[in-house]
C-alpha cells in the first residue's frame, strides 16, 4: 500500500496542453502512472502525447473513470478549474499552480471540504509513491521504494532529504508535498494520520518551514501516533516578520518560528534534525532499531 | 505588501469608512499647509512599515502652522527602527472618548476568515491578548455566508455603544469587511476605532496588508503602492522570477526552491557563518536568471563568498552553469563562488564548468563548510 | 407571480441582453406607431400568461403601419385559451438562422439551481424534452459558487458559434444567471434564443417566474406588476391574508390550511360534487377575514353552498364561529352553509352559532356529503 | 424511542419575544418539551416565561447546552436566525416561517447540508413525538402515544389525519411536518428512513399533496421498507399548472399531479385512501394484521 494513490490511480491533467502540464504529463506517463486523459477548454478533440484531451472535465471522468485531477492552469483560471473538477467526480485534486489568491482558497477549500473531497496544495509539487504513481512535477529519479513516509511544504528541500534517504537505502512508501502557502488542503496532520494508517509505511518524515501552526499542531498530534517521526524545520535564520504578521500570531497563538516549532516537536518526542541530510541519520537509527516510539 | 496609513485611509474613504480630515505630505511646508487647513491641533504621523510607531517617537501632536512644520520637519527623514520617515500623514486631532480595536484576518489553521475585536483599542493588540485575552472577541466567517450581523453584535454590546453608535460601528465594520474581500487582503484593522467625545465613531488609524498573489487583479492598489514598490530590491528580483530578501552576513546564497534556499541559510548558520540574504531562483531557471542573481550578490558590498546550492529537478543544473559561465565571464566577480549541484544533469554542468575557478563541493554540509572557512580567511 | 414578455424584456435591458426592438401597445393605434418605427416587417405578439401562444394564434407578422394596425386590432380583444388579450408587444421582425433554448430553474429534488440549455430551440421545451431528450444540456449549479465557464461550455461547443457569437451567447447567459438570482426569480427562459443572419445573439423571447416570497425585496417587479395584480381576486384575498383559487364548481369552500383546502375540494369531487373555490383562511384567523372569506364566496354566482371545514389548532373554532355570526348578520347570505368544526374550542363555536341556520356536521365526510346532497336538490 | 427528538432533547426559541414565539414557546413548555432558552437580538438578560433570553445563539447554546433550535423570526431575518443557529452548535432545526425566498433557501439548505445540521421546514408545523416533546405549532391535544411514524407537507391536513387516527385507537411515535415549500430540509425519504430505522415505529402513514416529485421519490424508497406505509395525496381537483410552471416538469420528469403520484405510489404497494379518515382505516388494517408488507 501507499497513501492517496497506487498504480490504479486513474488520472487527468487539467491544462495538459500547457508548457507546464505538457511538460509534467509527458513525465507522469514516462514514470507509469495511469495518466488516462487531459483537459483544455477549447481543444477538445485532440491529442497530447497519444492521450484524448477533453474540453471539460464532466465528459472527461465519464469517458474515462478517473479518480484523480492534477492541476497545471494560471492562478486567474485555477480555481475554476478545481470547481469543475470537484463536480466531475473525481476524489482527488493536485493543485500544481502557483500565486492562486488566498480569497480564492479560502472558498474553494470550503467548497472542496463540503464535498469530502481530498485536495494538495496550491503551489506544491504533488505527491510520487515510488514504483507505483507520481502525481506531481518531482524527479522521480532520486526516490526510491521503501517504507518511510515523507510529508514537506517544501520542494526542492525534500527533494535534497529523499536524496540523502534514496543514497543512505532508506526507500519511500509516499512523498506528499503539502505546499506552504497559508491555505492548503491536506496538512501535516491529515498526512500523518494517513501514514499511521498505512500499513506498509513504518516511520514518517516531516519536513516543515517557519510560518503558520502547523507544525504545532502536528507535534500535539504525534504524541498519539504509534510510528516514529523525525523532522527537519528550515527557517532558523530567517528574519522575523517577514512573512508574518502580527494578527497571524493573535491568531494562532504561535510566534510560528522555527524554534517554537522544534521545541514543540521535541516536546512531543520528536527528534528534529539540523540539516536536511541529518534526517537520512536519524531514520536509519529508527528503522535499524526497528524502534516503537 | 502592507498600505500605508494614508493609502488605507483613502480606501477606507471610498467605502464609506470616516477617518479624520487631513492628507499626506512628502514636506514641512505641504505638512504645515494641510494643518492650517483645518481648526485645533494636527497629529503628524510618520508613513513607515514599523509597528509601535508613535512610542518611538513617530507620532506627534502640534499646534499652528508653525508647529505643524517644526514637527514635520523633526519626523521627516527620522530614522524609525531602521527605516528612513519619507511620507507623513497630517490629521485633525479628535476628541477621543473611548478607543476599541476591529480586524479581519485570515486564520491558516481553521481556514477561515476571522473577525477579531476588542473593547481594548489603542495600544498593541499583542499585548492585549497576552495580558487580557478575555478583551479579545473573534467570531469566525464562514466564506459561504460572508459577514452577518451575529458576528458583530457581541462586539456592539460589550462596547456599550447607544443604538446610534451601534449603526455607525455596524456600518464601519460591515464595510471594513467589503474591503478586505473586495482588495484581496490578508488583514484590515483599525486600531484605534474611536468613540469621539460628541458620539462619532471613526477609524483613528488604519492597517491593511494585500495578498501579493492577488495584485494582478488590484490594479488601483498596485497603481497606488507602485513606486515605492518598484524602488525596492525585493521587488526588482520578483519581476525576473527571484525572490531575494537582503540580510545581513557575508555569504551570499543562490538557491532553488524557498525550502531549500532556507535550510541552506540555516547551514550556514549552523557552521558558523552569516548569510547575507535569502535568494531563491525558482524553478525552471534559465541562464539569465542566473546572471541576474549574481549581480544581487555583488550589488551586496557585505559580500564575501557565493554559495551556489542547486538541486536540480525541474531546474536543469546545466542551464544553471551556463549562467554561471556567463556570468562569470561578463560581470567582474571578485568572491570566491561555492558550487554544489545535484540532480538533473549535474554531470553535464560540471562538464560546462570544468576549468573554471569555482569550488565545487558534493553536499551542502561539505559547501557550506567550505564557505564559511572561505569567510573566516 | 409571472411577467409578461414585454416586463421581462425591459429587465434584459436592463441587463444588456439584446432583444429586438420595440414596445407595448394598448391599442391598435399606439402598435401602428410602434411598427411605423422600424424599417421591414413588425411581430404582433399577444401579453397573457397561457403557453402555445403562436399556434393559437396570439403572434402574427404585419407588414407597414396599416396592416400593424389591423393585426394589433385581431389580437387586442381575442380570447386565447381563456384570457382576453389586452396588450400586445409590437417588435421588429429579425432575421432568424438558427434557434436555441436556455433557462435556469431551480431543481426542487436536487436542490439546485439548474441551467437547462438546448440547440433545439423556439419550439415547446417539454415536447423536445420528450422526442429529444439527448439534445437538452443540464447543468447544476451550486449556489456557493454560483455560475461557471464550464457549465456554459458544453452548450456553446453544441450550438455550434463562432468565436464572436460564443462571446456573445456567453454573456447573455452569464447576466441572465443574474438576473435569476438578483430579481429572485423561479424560472428565467429565452426560447428562442436566436442567431441572426448577420451573427448576432439576441433573445427573441423572454420569460421570467418570481419567487411570490420575494416580493417584498423586489419593490421594482412589484410596481411593474402592481396594477394586473391588484386586479386579481386571488392577490385581492392575499392582501387579507386568504390564499384563493377561483374554480369552475359550484361548493364554496372555506378551510384552514392549503393541505386540509385541497383535501376538502377532493372529498366534494369523490361524494360528486364540484368544488367552487380553493380558499385558504391560514392560522389564527380572526372574525374578519372570515366576513372577507364569505364576501368572496357571495361575489362568485356559481357558488349554490357554503361548506366551512375548520380544524382548530392555533385557529381557534370560536374565532371564526364569530366571524361566520357577523358575516351572517352583516350580508344577505343566500344559499345554506354547512359547517364543520373540530379542535380547539369547537364546543365554545358550537354554543356561539346555536339557533343559527347553519347546518353542523360532525366529520369532514359526513359534511361534503351534506353539500354535495344541497345542491343536487 | 422516537425520531429526531425525545424526552431529553433541549431547545432554544429563536424569537422568543414575538407574537407567535411566545405564544408557541409557553404552549411547548406546558407540553413538557425541555424549553432551556429563547434568544432575541437586543433582548438579552430579559426572561420570557421564566426562561433566560440570550442576544445570540451562540451564548444561548454555550450557556445551556441545547441540541435544538425553533425559529419563528420574520421571513426577512429567518436565514440569518438559520445561519446563526448553524453556527452555534445545534444538531436540529426546525423553521416554522412562512415566506422565506426560494433563492435564500437554496444557500440556507446548501450550508446546512455541508455542516450536517438535520433542519426541518421552512413553512413547516414541525414535530412532536408524543408523550415526549413537541417542538412546533401543531395543538397537542389531539396527538396520543403509539406507534405509527406520521409524516406530512401540510398542517392541518395532518391534525385531521392524526385526529382520526387518535379517535381509532391508533397512537403515533412522532408526527413531522416536513413543511410544503419548494426547498425544504428534511423530505419524504429523510423522514421514511428514520422511521424504518425506528424501532418503536411498526407503519407510517405519509401525507402528501400536489406539486414537486418528492412523493414520486418516496415511492421508490418504500420498495426498499421492511415496514408499512400508508397514504393519502391532497389535491386531486387543483387546477393543473396553478403552482407549478413548465420548467418544472422537465426538471423532475414528473407532472407532479395527484394521480402520478398516488400512481407511483400504488405501484410501490402502498395503499392510498380517499379521504384523510380513511388513513385510520388503513392502518388499523395493517396494525391489526401485525402486516408486514
Amino acid at each position: 500500500m501507499s497513501i492517496l494513490i497506487n498504480e490504479n490511480t486513474k488520472v487527468i491533467v487539467q491544462g495538459i496542453t500547457g508548457r507546464d502540464g505538457s511538460f509534467h504529463a509527458k513525465k507522469m506517463i514516462e514514470y507509469g502512472t495511469k495518466v488516462v486523459a487531459g483537459v483544455t477548454p477549447g481543444k477538445g478533440g485532440s491529442k497530447e502525447h497519444g492521450l484524448p484531451v477533453y474540453d471539460g472535465m464532466s465528459e472527461a471522468v465519464k469517458a474515462t473513470g478517473a479518480d484523480a485531477s492534477i492541476i497545471f492552469v494560471p492562478p486567474a483560471f485555477a480555481s475554476d478549474a478545481v470547481y469543475e473538477a470537484a463536480d466531475s467526480g473525481v476524489s482527488l485534486i493536485i493543485i500544481v499552480t502557483e500565486g492562486v489568491p488566498v480569497h480564492e482558497m479560502l472558498k474553494l477549500d470550503r467548497y472542496l471540504r463540503s464535498k469530502n473531497i481530498r485536495y494538495i496544495g496550491p503551489n506544491c509539487p504533488g505527491l510520487i509513491s515510488p514504483g507505483k504513481s507520481k502525481i506531481g512535477i518531482m524527479s522521480a529519479d532520486i526516490h526510491m521504494k521503501g517504507s518511510v513516509g515523507v510529508v514537506s511544504r517544501s520542494g526542492t528541500l525534500t527533494y535534497e532529504v529523499v536524496y540523502n534517504m534514496t543514497k543512505a537505502g532508506i526507500g519511500q512508501s509516499t512523498c506528499i508535498g503539502i505546499g506552504g502557502d497559508p491555505i492548503v488542503g491536506t496538512n501535516f496532520i491529515d498526512a500523518l494520520t494517513l501514514f499511521e494508517a498505512d500499513p506498509e509505511t513504518t516511520a514518517v518524515a516531516m519536513i516543515g518551514e517557519i510560518g503558520g501552526s502547523d507544525e504545532e499542531e502536528a507535534a500535539k498530534f504525534i504524541k498519539t501516533m504509534t510510528k516514529p517521526v523525525v523532522s527537519f524545520i528550515a527557517g532558523r535564520t530567517a528574519p522575523p516578520g517577514k512573512r508574518m504578521g502580527h494578527a497571524g500570531a493573535i491568531i494562532s497563538g504561535t510566534s510560528g518560528t522555527a524554534e517554537a516549532k522544534i521545541r514543540a516537536l521535541n516536546e512531543a518526542g520528536v527528534e528534529v534534525a539540523n540539516t536536511p541530510q541529518g534526517i537520512a541519520d536519524l531514520l536509519a537509527d529508527k528503522i535499524l532499531a526497528g524502534a516503537k516510539k | 505588501m502592507k498600505l500605508h496609513e494614508f493609502q488605507a485611509k483613502a480606501i477606507f474613504r471610498k467605502y464609506s469608512i470616516p477617518v479624520p480630515e487631513g492628507s499626506m505630505a512628502l514636506t514641512p511646508e505641504k505638512a504645515a499647509e494641510i494643518a492650517s487647513g483645518f481648526p485645533g491641533k494636527a497629529v503628524i504621523k510618520a508613513q513607515v512599515h514599523v509597528g509601535g510607531r508613535g512610542k518611538a517617537g513617530g507620532v506627534k501632536l502640534s499646534s499652528g502652522k508653525e508647529e505643524a512644520f517644526a514637527t514635520a520637519g523633526t519626523i521627516l527623514g527620522m530614522d524609525l527602527k531602521g527605516l528612513i520617515v519619507k511620507k507623513v500623514l497630517v490629521e485633525k486631532a479628535i476628541d477621543i472618548d473611548k478607543e476599541y480595536y476591529v480586524s479581519f484576518a485570515i486564520d491558516r489553521a481553521k481556514h477561515m476568515t476571522v473577525f477579531i475585536s476588542s473593547i481594548m483599542g489603542g495600544v498593541d493588540i499583542e499585548d492585549v491578548a497576552k495580558k487580557s485575552p478575555e478583551s479579545i472577541n473573534k467570531s469566525y466567517i464562514d466564506p459561504f455566508t460572508g459577514l452577518k450581523d451575529f458576528h458583530i453584535r457581541p462586539f456592539l454590546k460589550q462596547a456599550g455603544l447607544d443604538k446610534d453608535a451601534c449603526a455607525q460601528a455596524s456600518k464601519i465594520i460591515k464595510n471594513l469587511y467589503k474591503i478586505f474581500l473586495e482588495t484581496d487582503a490578508n488583514l484590515v484593522e483599525i486600531n484605534p476605532l474611536v468613540l469621539t467625545k460628541d458620539n462619532k465613531v471613526i477609524a483613528a488609524d488604519a492597517k491593511m496588508d494585500i495578498d501579493d498573489n492577488a495584485m494582478y487583479r488590484q490594479q488601483e492598489i498596485y497603481d497606488m503602492v507602485k513606486d515605492e514598490l518598484e524602488a525596492q530590491p525585493e521587488h526588482q528580483a520578483k519581476q525576473k522570477g527571484l525572490s531575494y530578501i537582503k540580510m545581513e552576513g557575508n555569504i551570499g546564497c543562490i538557491v532553488n526552491g524557498a525550502g531549500l534556499s532556507m535550510a541552506t541559510m540555516d547551514i550556514i548558520k549552523l557552521y558558523g557563518g552569516e548569510p547575507a540574504n535569502f535568494l531563491d531562483i525558482g524553478g525552471s531557471s534559465n541562464p539569465e536568471k542566473v546572471k541576474y542573481a549574481m549581480q544581487l550578490l555583488m550589488g551586496d558590498e557585505n559580500v564575501k563568498v557565493a554559495f551556489f546550492n542547486i538541486f536540480g529537478g525541474i531546474t536543469r543544473c546545466d542551464d544553471v552553469a551556463r549562467g554561471l559561465i556567463s556570468a562569470i565571464s561578463e560581470l567582474k566577480v571578485n568572491f570566491p563562488i561555492v558550487v554544489r549541484l545535484t540532480g538533473t544533469n549535474a554531470s553535464e554542468a560540471k562538464e560546462i564548468l570544468k576549468g573554471s575557478e569555482l569550488i565545487f563541493e558534493e553536499t551542502m554540509i561539505g559547501a557550506a563548510k567550505k564557505a564559511v572557512g572561505l569567510v573566516a580567511r
